[in-house]
């Protein structure tokens, strides 16, 4: 690939990076518990957390760094973070 | 036209001409009056750009940064302590590649405060990756602002340029200069189209970093734009030659060097001077010439070692110092480079520091020194005070 | 090239005076060339600033140590700074006096003395002589046509300001013909 | 309840499990939406979302310098504005950045009156360097540049009070927000980016690397800094308080305790003395913004 000029790259690419390697806990939601209230997808940094059909939680797993911080927000406590097996 | 005006006014209409669209400087002499006639035009409606009146020298480049990011064509001024004050985004300019012109008023940079002449403030940013011409009068200076846009805005290049004219000597000086028509350098300089921009309808991340899988090759493509600078920058001149009847075709300029023995190499106002006492010393019967270098980045290595490929001796009048390094100047390292193995004897002559008058005596002076092949030294030193 | 060297002080328009003799010179289809001492001085201090003329285009820019014509605002500078430095025989100063020189004058150099603040007062009702002695000195040079002196000033200043520069210029002028 | 506005901000960055700037950085898009122009300083999160050619960012954005920020800020708001374009222009900056190195740019942008926003997310220390103190590090926080010692409690400077400062060159609207709370932050950052000439928000960015606790309780140390008075969300329009948010406070121990920036202060020895120092900074703020609910 060539080098872009000035250091510049096309937007949105940081996707190529996957940082769900890192994780060594792992989300896992308990759609029964959840009241779809946003509270995960809101405030997750890695944007990974989006919502399905219905309207539940659904992680991109390929992003996800298991930091546990919707665990600790929802408010349900439908999240559990579970040691990743590899 | 021909007119009698400033040598800061021929410049600040040479940028008006321009049509920069975002003007940012900050005050300091011998700058001051390029500014301030740009502030005037701004206010009386001759000039349609942005004038920012910054507060400082590393936001007056920090701000043309952004402005040329975001796709305008933009001017800036400063000189020494400022120049020196803006280093930062100097490099960063560069290295973003963004084709900002600025005048540099030359100044020595202190200490001791000197607000005088000398080269040392552009020389010392030679490997910032800018483009760096000199002009030897009000009439250069004038023309190199249309090719500094024109060759730092081609693609081959996307390099910003330096224009460099010395403080005082030519700032402050009333002379006779052409100034062409607006409609004449419209047909030279068209409207400016960025490579590249930041707009929220295409967008893109600007000056990111880079790991060491990547930074060196970004090194690699500045230096190959700013060789790719010379051809582009011969051809800018050789076209605004074909427009205006002042040719600007070449990076150097031979003055009675033909059948030369001896060589004196300068930058800027001095070779005016030089070749005043040039023709002196030819009626004496010497075989003396100048090689007058208009650009400094890129250097015009090759041109330099033809010009000189007759001469014995090579006199380098140097307007600044080198601390440290055997040669004593910056000129003559490069020159010597240029004519290496050739056995042409180089000399860095240093002097004109912090506005010392340079004289005809004194370049017939360092004329005889290189024919004697006197060591690299200072000339116009008051012994007396050391 | 003849070169002149203007002797002032600080806030008497001596660049003013070397940029509008330049201006007058370049009308008079003369190559010139104008600089101040290029200095920190202020307001009082003494000061210097110069003009080149030549035929040819003008490439030396070193400053001037050997006078072809000097011109001196204020008389009260002789003796302070030696104002007759360096000048060449033949030369001409023109001094804004009307006493007598107490020696200093080189040999051959020609002194007119005109009294152009009185002059200056009459006409402009202000003591600012410059452009008193810039007539004095296209009438004693010759360097510069008065037309082109005109035009020059009526460049620089606005109608009646004008007007009034040009009476006081033409004043000296005339003076320093009549005399010559 | 996910918003309908658009992730400006995208996954695969670099940054720590938990971290308050990410997240930062993910509202303040969110809230500025597509006509932006972000312009970034040298920082932990120019690096953990820019390593070329990889870049998190969907809107223009431009790094340049560490201090330039507000200068570069300023020729892009310039140059856009002569191109007769409107896009709003936005700086999102640390507080090394802000507080410190770039204060003589800011002072210079604000001044001026550019239509910008600059924003600082402030984790309070140069986070990207190894965590050494800025001018917005707090009293008795340990740093690898104020570290507790056998001399030393930490940090011996309060917080520089840098909203009261772009106050001062009168900038229309001054905020501060925190990661806390997403949708008070994002109302600031919407209400800045559409009032007219410099504005200013700084949002509270809890770094679990820097301050010492783990990434799941970023928004719990936010909230427990509101509640301790330590930090307060206020906004000022015109050089005037007119909101901040009122809480019930409790001790600023629990804060404390909570972060290993200060353990020193509880650990071998508890030192209630300066425990108490700090307790009077936040009784102060609450003096001075009036945030106690007192009961009714």
């Amino acid at each position: 690939m060539p080098l872009n000029v000035g250091c510049s790259a096309r937007p949105g690419n940081a996707r190529d990076n996957k940082t769900g390697s890192w994780r060594t806990f792992r989300p896992e939601f308990d759609n029964d518990k959840c009241n779809t209230c946003g509270t995960c997808m809101m405030i997750c940094p890695e944007v990974c957390i989006g919502e399905d059909e219905e309207g539940y939680p659904d992680v991109d797993y390929d992003f996800c760094k298991g930091c546990g911080l919707c665990a600790e927000e929802c408010p349900k406590e439908a999240i559990k973070m579970k040691k990743e097996e590899k | 036209m021909l007119q009698i005006m400033e040598g800061s006014h021929a410049v600040a209409e040479a940028v008006k001409l321009s049509r920069p669209q975002v003007v940012s400087a900050y005050p300091i002499t011998p700058q001051t009056h390029i500014v301030e006639r740009l502030a005037e035009m701004v206010a009386d409606g001759d000039l349609n750009a942005d004038y920012i009146c910054v507060e400082s020298e590393f936001s007056a480049l920090s701000s043309c940064l952004g402005a040329s990011a975001a796709g305008s064509r933009v001017y800036s001024a400063t000189t020494s302590q400022g120049l020196a004050f803006m280093t930062e985004v100097v490099f960063n300019v560069a290295g973003m590649r963004l084709p900002i012109v600025m005048t540099i008023a030359n100044r020595s940079l202190g200490a001791p405060l000197s607000i005088w002449n000398d080269q040392q403030d552009s020389i010392f940013l030679r490997d910032s990756g800018w483009m760096q011409l000199y002009a030897e009068d009000a009439q250069e200076a004038t023309d190199l602002h249309f090719i500094a846009y024109k060759a730092a805005e081609n693609y081959d290049v996307l390099l910003p340029a330096f224009v460099c004219f010395d403080g005082f000597i030519l700032t402050h000086t009333f002379e006779p200069v052409d100034i062409p028509t607006q409609e004449e350098v419209d047909a030279y300089l068209p409207a400016f189209k960025p490579y590249q921009r930041l707009d929220a309808k295409d967008p893109i991340s600007f000056g990111m970093y880079a790991t060491p899988d990547y930074y060196q090759e970004f090194r690699y493509e500045i230096n190959a734009a700013m060789t790719r600078a010379d051809k582009v920058l011969r051809e800018a001149g050789a076209e605004f030659g074909e427009m205006f009847g002042r040719d600007y075709s070449g990076l150097v300029e031979s003055y009675r060097l033909d059948d030369a023995d001896t060589a004196i190499v300068a930058l800027g106002s001095v070779c005016g001077t030089i070749k005043d006492a040039v023709d002196e010393m030819r009626k004496d019967g010497k075989k003396v010439g100048l090689l007058k270098l208009r650009s400094f980045r890129p250097f015009p290595a090759e041109d330099v070692k033809k010009a000189l490929a007759g001469v014995s001796n090579v006199a380098v009048l140097e307007k600044n110092l080198n601390i440290g390094s055997r040669m004593l100047g910056a000129v003559g390292l490069e020159v010597k480079d240029a004519v290496y193995s050739s056995g042409i004897q180089v000399h860095s002559y240093v002097g004109g520091l912090g506005g010392r008058d340079i004289r005809k005596k004194d370049i017939k002076m360092i004329t005889e020194w290189a024919e004697k092949g006197k060591d690299d030294c200072f000339f116009g030193l008051r012994e007396e005070v050391l | 090239m003849r070169e002149l060297r203007i002797h002032g002080r600080g806030g008497q328009g001596s660049v003013t005076a070397a940029e509008l003799i330049a201006t007058a010179a370049f009308k008079s289809k003369i190559y010139s060339q104008a600089f101040p001492a290029f200095g920190v001085e202020r307001r009082g201090a003494p000061v210097q600033a110069f003009v080149r003329f030549d035929d040819k285009k003008i490439r030396l820019r070193s400053q001037i140590y050997e006078p072809d014509y000097i011109i001196v605002q204020d008389s009260t500078l002789i003796g302070d700074v030696n104002v007759f430095s360096g000048m060449k025989e033949g030369g001409i100063a023109i001094i804004n006096t009307e006493k007598e020189i107490d020696g200093g004058v080189p040999e051959g150099v020609k002194v007119v003395k005109i009294n152009a603040t009185s002059i200056a007062l009459e006409t402009l009702g202000l003591p600012i002589e410059n452009t008193t002695l810039m007539g004095a000195f296209a009438a004693a040079t010759g360097e510069i046509e008065f037309d082109a002196l005109e035009e020059s000033l009526r460049e620089r200043f606005p109608g009646a300001l004008a007007d009034k520069n040009i009476a006081a210029a033409r004043k000296a002028y005339d003076i320093v013909k009549g005399g010559a | 309840m996910a918003d309908n506005k658009p992730e400006l901000f995208e996954p695969g960055h670099r940054a720590c499990g938990g971290c308050g700037p990410a997240l930062a950085a993910r509202l303040i898009m969110k809230a500025a939406g597509e006509n932006t122009i972000v312009v970034a300083s040298t920082g932990c999160m120019e690096v953990f979302s820019t390593p070329y050619p990889e870049t998190a960012w969907k809107t223009p954005w431009i790094h340049s310098l560490f201090q330039n920020s507000a200068a570069v800020a300023s020729g892009i708001e310039s140059s856009i504005k002569m191109q007769g374009r409107d896009e709003k222009v936005v700086v999102i900056a640390g507080d090394g950045a802000t507080f410190d190195i770039g204060v003589l740019c800011i002072s210079g942008a604000f001044e001026r009156g550019h239509d910008i926003t600059y924003i600082c997310y402030d984790n309070e220390a140069y986070m990207n360097t190894g965590i050494q103190r800025s001018g917005a590090t707090p009293y008795d926080a340990s740093t690898t540049t104020s570290p507790a010692g056998k001399q030393s409690t930490g940090n011996s400077r309060p917080k520089k009070d840098m909203p009261a400062i772009l106050a001062a060159h009168g900038s229309p609207y001054v905020a501060t927000a925190s990661v806390a709370y997403p949708g008070d932050l994002m109302k600031k950052i919407e209400k800045a980016i559409n009032t007219k000439g410099p504005c200013y928000v700084q949002v509270h960015a809890p770094c679990c690397t820097g301050w010492g606790f783990d990434g799941s309780k970023t928004m719990e140390i936010g909230k427990a800094a509101i509640d301790s008075g330590l930090w307060v969300n206020f906004e000022m329009e015109d050089g005037a308080v007119t909101k901040a948010k009122k809480v019930k406070r409790v001790p600023v121990d629990d804060y404390l305790k909570a972060q290993k920036r200060f353990r020193h202060l509880f650990k071998p020895e508890p030192n209630p003395e300066e425990i108490a120092k700090i307790q009077a900074i936040a009784d102060k703020n609450a003096e001075k913004y009036g945030i106690d609910i007192t009961p009714k």
